[in-house]
């Protein structure tokens, strides 16, 4: 007879939303091995539907408080693409600085808040500051930082202002960008103190390849845009996205699931994808700024890992990766400070896709524009959710190895898996 | 040389900043976007003399928006320590057009008369002011002749006609010769003085009189309307948003609030502008309002810049700048209400 | 002094309050410092029920939302509704002007079942009595500590009574409905410092409404502007259509063309 | 001229003492310099960090309260009075003042004195009655008449006794508006009080501290009884911020009441719109 096991987490802790982990193994048979979905979801779609196009972005933004940039700026670029809208170049690099406030946001929240007390043994980022003082004095500074990006380009990180189609509303003051580069500046050893802290922490290996994919933009590190790649080598348009991310409705959650083309019997992925930090690097490696590319070293991340823990390192080179991004970003924009005249609409409506690359991976806004300028239809496809089905394939990977542990470790474990992926729950419900 | 004019040419301005900025923290009138307001300048910044009426009047300089009474500071006994702000450093303050000049004295004279605190008088008394004449009305809205601000050249130290190449500047103060004598200007030339004389009799005939009694008699036509319907026919479309207040150069009345760090060790007491028409202005303790409605808080604002402030301080509480009608969403017009009161 | 016990919970929301509380960096330590924290999902993992002080964001969408939410109610001694979800029902609510079921066969292609059932997404105070809300999509920083720092002093936090007009002219932004841009910030209550009019977007009022909201004369400031009036009610759908949000304005503007 | 500060002294608490269950009754040590207040004056008392707001001097030193000291009253009714209402004895309150307007006692002499109070109207009054005890011989007939809603919400029941056990010196009379059992006094709203009350009206001075709804009715009532518009008091409250003519809250068609009120008489606000 094998083993039996039933784990069950109710709202799972340290993770943005709500969802349950189910697992059941009866006689060494894993019979259920589920993430539920329960949040509830708010059905942005329809909110956006009958809104003047000039609003959407201001709304999307309130799927997610953690990734709002990225919704504002997948938002921004669907109604753009709709609207024959070509933002000039300056516009396209306040906007990455914006991108990049978030990434680091984002990324520093997941890793001291959220991830660090798993690694040191705590339950939340309460008693590491009393056991690890430098390390969340450190992330707070970083987290300030990140927050004083997007204060400058967007008025506020949560929910960002300034984002119109073919403009911005705000354009950041000499003096405020002088203040940004000193303090990016300033934030060098705490950033090295995070890749420090994290080099020596051992998480557990699961090797599960899947499809990685992310959008690459010419040139660049994926963030604003671009093809859909992935390490199957597949190359798509940003029009076809719905055939490499193809979303399902699976019963025990409120988010749909999402497939990758992958299914097809090609036997590289089985059909999961996986995006994120981990994703970006295993396609754009190459693309590293070389202070991110020496944290990968030091943190001895293969970019080819098929392991989902290695997306927390992963995490941690983008953030040397962000803040590079916002160095160059505000030395450009110091160098030539003079705002860019607005972009102007080619056409009064039409469909317009927005993909970019936010924290957790893979963002889509996808609208249709009627001609007297309101969002006819709306869809939006959240990278949370089209990790789902990596996650649960993971765990049931995981499971087994796991078995001849104690009902906690096992609940643990499976807790930290899932953390590891960053999942953004009430984003990917939405 | 009190009374006497002189020529400035215009690249010379810049020299007259260079002086100002020994004594002085300098402001002007620039261009951003599409409004204008003063900031910080210095010799080589380029000013915006051809300036409409800026949204905030001159008085955020001498009691600003918000303002730091004094700050605290919890001992180790458990009491609080306070210490008071450093005072202000002088400001110099240029292109003032007339109305903003009333507004400044309008300011001191409540000041002066209504208490004892020193303040703002104090920053008046130590201000550099350069009065700049307008050739043309600066909103619609105006009506800065009607209510003889258009010609005020008080409390300037130096009075400024904008001829575009050459800017004249009459003295009017010891203060206003010391700094300008440091320029060495030359006078004005017989043909320039010609100029300006034309060009202020046309100025008065190109800006229209709304207004068919003096200022004087405002107090008593007030008094008269005090049941009209227009109070309330205005007050209708009232959004009680409160902006003519804030942007109001004779408003004075603020609000007093602390803020202090989480344990309440430190922080300071602050005094931001409100106003009679801000919600929440005329309620006390228990919910009671004593205007609660639109109609009488709208009747108390023109009757305090008509009535109450010219019965009070000796002067009329309004310059004619025209802000509150054009920064009001609806169109209130205090221009109007003066008009049909006094019709 | 002893710490006060504080709970967060979240219902139908973005969880971008929370957010905002994890991100008063300079002051994050201090603040765990003078409160205990027992319940916070989205940053740690102990979860105790002997709170004092629960804080709630989000709207109630779901029927075990109601249960939750009564059953907070009993345990806390102050209910703090945080954000325009919690406080107004926010930009939740826009969806409740269709079936529930219409809008979910829209999203989710007709499936509707066990996983989640849904109510019209309402107000926390709809359900149960609030003590305190602190308004604002997201909540303001400042604001949230300021309220904190009364609650700890044992009094009641401060929330102005005016439009955010007052606080977008004292910053000196020039006027966006002036330049005939929809911003309703005549009829929205202020203490967010007018953010949105001063990065350049017209104010949603996500805070709800002042205490004087002339809601026919924001509808003649539109027309004056040169802009329908159904434009002013239109804004005024985004955050402040809950029910009984929207009886205070509904009838004063015309209706925005059904979409 | 001298520069006024908004920095408040601390004074300490000598007695803190609960009048009921959301007021206050305070004895605190005057300022460090000189403090002399008058009957009708009111101090800012503050809590730095939550703010600031005017309370009536209710007994002057020497005058009802200890030398060198003066008490208030304090009723909790908000963000700040949630607070200042917990300040214990040995506590300190922050001070500013006294402000207000300084009413000369002069014309009062040899006149009669009508006091009327309508609860939280005691605060301010109760100076009034301890500066004419004060001054006894100066006055001839006085009267004290306090209402309030219940017995519960009878405020200086202490005072009343004492006033009340000095037959010779004054006449009391309270009512409250609902009574409960053991309350065998009288019912009826305050202006009630003036029923069979019989003055030389022509000199006779009435100083009423209340809610704006008593104003009216005792106003009516003192008229049709004969007192001068000029021998009527009464204390105008409003929100005020400053306590020194600045802030504006406290106009009243154009006048501060900080400076010249809140006592004024009724001559004197007569044709004011808003007054009462
Ligand atoms: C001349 C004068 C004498 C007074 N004497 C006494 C007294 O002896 N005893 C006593 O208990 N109270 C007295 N008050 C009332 C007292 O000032 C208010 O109860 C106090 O301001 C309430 O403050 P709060 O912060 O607790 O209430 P809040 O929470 O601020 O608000 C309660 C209400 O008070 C109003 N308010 C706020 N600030 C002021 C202010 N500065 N003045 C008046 N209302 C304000 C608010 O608009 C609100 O309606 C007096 C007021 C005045 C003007
Ligand atoms: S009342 Fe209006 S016109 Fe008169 S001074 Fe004030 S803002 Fe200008
Ligand atoms: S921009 Fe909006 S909030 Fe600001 S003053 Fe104008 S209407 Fe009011
Ligand atoms: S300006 Fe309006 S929409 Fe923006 S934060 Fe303030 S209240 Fe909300």
């Amino acid at each position: 007879m094998g083993a039996s096991a039933a784990v069950s987490v109710r709202h799972l802790t340290r993770v943005e939303g709500h969802g349950n982990i189910v697992v059941d193994v009866r006689d060494g048979v894993l019979t259920r091995c589920d993430l539920e979905i329960v949040e509830a979801p708010r059905f942005f779609e329809v909110l956006l539907k009958g809104r003047p196009a000039e609003e959407a972005a201001r709304i999307a933004c309130r799927i997610c408080g953690i990734c709002s940039v990225g919704h504002a700026t997948a938002s921004i670029h669907a109604v753009e693409a709709a609207l024959g809208i070509m933002p000039g170049p300056k516009l396209r690099l306040l906007r990455r600085l914006n991108m990049a406030g978030e990434w680091l946001q984002s990324h520093v929240l997941h890793l001291g808040f959220l991830v660090a007390p798993d690694a040191f043994g705590a339950g939340s980022v309460v008693p590491l500051a009393a056991s690890h003082p430098d390390l969340v004095k450190g992330a707070l500074r970083l987290k300030r930082l990140a927050n004083n990006i997007c204060m400058a380009v967007s008025g506020r990180h949560v929910m960002p202002i300034s984002y119109h189609p073919g403009w911005m509303g705000h354009w950041p003051e000499p003096a405020e960008l002088e203040a940004l580069r000193f303090s990016l500046a300033e934030a060098a050893p705490d950033l090295d103190a995070l890749v420090d802290v994290f080099s020596q922490i051992t998480w557990p290996s699961l090797a599960r390849p899947a499809e990685h994919v992310a959008v690459l933009e010419a040139g660049a590190y994926p963030m604003m845009g671009g093809a859909l790649h992935s390490t199957a080598g597949r190359m798509t348009p940003p029009a076809a996205y719905a055939s490499v991310l193809q979303e399902y409705v699976v019963d025990h959650s409120a988010a749909k699931h999402v497939r990758g083309p992958g299914g097809d019997g090609s036997g590289k992925g089985g059909g999961t994808i996986r995006v994120g930090a981990l994703a970006r690097i295993s396609l754009a490696s190459d693309r590293l700024h070389p202070r991110a590319a020496v944290a990968l070293q030091r943190l001895r991340l293969a970019p080819d890992s098929a392991n989902p823990f290695d997306n927390i390192a992963a995490q941690v080179v983008e953030s040397v990766q962000a803040h590079a991004e916002a160095v160059s970003a505000v030395e450009a924009l110091l160098a030539d400070p003079v705002s860019e005249g607005p972009a102007e609409a080619t056409r009064a409506g039409g469909e317009g896709i927005g993909i970019v690359e936010v924290p957790r991976g893979t963002l889509v806004h996808h609208y249709e524009i009627a001609a007297d300028g309101r969002i006819a239809r709306a869809n939006c496809l959240i990278p949370t959710a089209q990790n789902l089905a990596s996650i649960e394939a993971d765990m049931r990977a995981f499971v087994p190895g796991l078995l001849d542990r104690p009902k906690d470790e096992i609940t643990h474990a499976l807790e930290m898996l899932v953390r590891a992926y960053d999942p953004c729950i009430s984003c990917a419900v939405h | 040389m009190d009374g006497e004019i002189f020529r400035l040419p215009r690249e010379r301005l810049g020299a007259l900043v260079e002086r100002l900025a020994r004594d002085y923290r300098v402001l002007g009138p620039v261009r951003r976007g599409d409004s204008v307001g003063w900031v910080d300048i210095r010799p080589d910044t380029v000013l915006a003399l051809d300036y409409r009426t800026t949204m905030l009047p001159p008085r955020q300089f001498f009691a600003p928006q918000r303002e730091v009474l004094f700050r605290f500071r919890r001992g180790a006994d458990g009491s609080f320590g306070f210490e008071e702000p450093p005072s202000q450093e002088p400001l110099a303050l240029l292109g003032v057009h007339g109305c903003d000049l009333t507004g400044l004295r309008v300011l001191r004279s409540f000041h002066e008369s209504s208490c004892r605190d020193r303040v703002v008088p104090n920053r008046l008394d130590r201000a550099f002011i350069l009065g700049l004449a307008c050739w043309t009305p600066c909103l619609d809205e105006s009506f800065c002749k009607d209510m003889g601000s258009l010609e005020n050249e008080s409390p300037a130290a130096l009075y400024a006609w904008d001829l575009g190449d050459v800017l004249l500047l009459k003295v009017l103060t010891q203060r206003g010769r010391e700094i300008l004598e440091a320029l060495a200007p030359a006078a004005a030339t017989a043909e320039e003085l010609a100029q300006l004389r034309r060009r202020t009799r046309v100025r008065h005939e190109t800006f229209p009189s709304h207004l068919r009694f003096a200022p004087e008699k405002l107090a008593a036509a007030l008094e008269a309307a005090q049941d009209d319907i227009l109070w309330e026919a205005n007050a209708e479309r009232c959004l009680s948003c409160g902006r003519c207040n804030l942007v109001c150069p004779t408003c004075t009345c603020f609000d007093v609030c602390d803020q202090a760090t989480l344990d309440g060790s430190t922080g300071a007491r602050l005094r931001t502008w409100t106003g009679c028409q801000v919600p929440g202005f005329s309620k006390i303790a228990g919910g009671h309002d004593f205007r609660p409605t639109r109609t009488q808080q709208l009747r108390y604002r023109i009757f305090r810049k008509g009535k109450y402030m010219p019965e009070r301080y000796g002067m009329v509480g309004c310059t004619g700048c025209g802000r509150c009608i054009h920064h009001c969403p609806t169109d209130i017009s205090i221009r109007d209400i003066f008009r049909q009161v006094g019709a | 002094m002893t710490r006060p016990r504080v709970a967060f919970f979240s219902f139908g929301s973005c969880e971008g309050c929370q957010l905002q509380v994890l991100s008063v960096e300079d002051s994050l330590l201090e603040l765990f410092g003078a409160i205990e924290v027992v319940n916070f999902r989205e940053a740690m993992d102990d979860r105790r029920d002997d709170y004092e002080i629960a804080c709630v964001e989000g709207s109630v969408i779901r029927p075990e939302d109601v249960t939750e939410i009564r059953q907070i109610r009993t345990r806390a001694r102050i209910l703090v509704a945080l954000g325009a979800c919690a406080c107004l029902g926010g930009v939740n609510a826009i969806r409740n002007r269709r079936a529930l079921a219409d809008v979910a066969g829209e999203v989710y292609g007709g499936r509707q079942d066990g996983v989640f059932e849904a109510l019209a997404a309402s107000p926390i105070s709809s359900v149960v009595q609030v003590d305190y809300e602190i308004r604002g999509c997201p909540i303001d920083r400042a604001e949230f500590l300021d309220a904190v720092r009364s609650l700890l002093a044992g009094t009641v936090p401060y929330t102005p009574a005016y439009a955010v007009c007052v606080q977008c002219t004292l910053r000196g932004t020039p006027c966006l409905l002036e330049r005939g841009v929809p911003c309703i910030g005549a009829v929205a209550r202020a203490g967010c410092e007018a953010i949105c009019p001063a990065y350049g977007a017209p104010c949603e009022a996500c805070r709800g409404f002042h205490d004087a909201p002339n809601f026919t004369a924001l509808g003649e400031a539109f027309a004056r502007a040169g802009m329908p009036r159904e434009q002013a009610a239109a804004k005024l759908q985004l955050f402040n259509d809950y029910r009984e949000v929207r009886a205070a304005w509904e009838r004063a503007l015309p209706s925005p063309s059904d979409t | 001229m001298p520069q006024v500060s908004m920095i408040p002294h601390p004074c300490r608490v000598a007695a803190a003492t609960a009048q009921s269950s959301r007021d206050v009754h305070y004895v605190v040590e005057v300022p460090a310099r000189s403090f002399a207040p008058e009957p009708g004056q009111f101090v800012m008392i503050s809590l730095p960090g939550i703010g600031e707001a005017p309370f009536s001097l209710t007994a002057l030193p020497g005058e009802g309260a200890p030398p060198g000291h003066f008490e208030l009253l304090i009723r909790r009714v908000g963000r700040l009075t949630n607070l200042l209402t917990r300040v214990r004895s040995g506590g300190v309150l922050y001070v500013r003042g006294p402000y207000g307007r300084r009413v000369d006692w002069e014309p009062f002499e040899g006149a009669n004195l009508i006091m009327l109070a309508g609860g939280l109207g005691l605060a301010p009054l109760r100076a009034f009655v301890w500066r004419a005890l004060a001054r006894r011989r100066e006055f001839r007939r006085i009267d004290v008449l306090v209402g309030a809603r219940s017995p519960d919400e009878l405020l200086f029941k202490g005072d009343l006794d004492t006033w009340s056990a000095r037959t010779d010196d004054v006449h009391v009379r309270l009512t409250v508006d609902a009574a409960r059992e053991g309350w065998t006094g009288r019912i009826g709203v305050t202006s009630s009080l003036l029923e069979g009350i019989k003055v030389d009206a022509h000199d006779t001075y009435a100083f009423l501290c209340g809610p704006p709804v008593m104003y009216r009715d005792c106003l009516r009532r003192l008229l049709a009884m004969g007192l001068y518009e000029n021998h009527l008091w009464l204390t105008l409250e409003r929100r005020m911020k400053c306590g020194i003519g600045l802030c504006g809250n406290c106009q009243l068609s154009g006048h501060y009441l900080c400076q010249e009120g809140p006592l004024l008489s009724y001559r004197e606000v007569r044709h004011l719109r808003e007054a009462v």
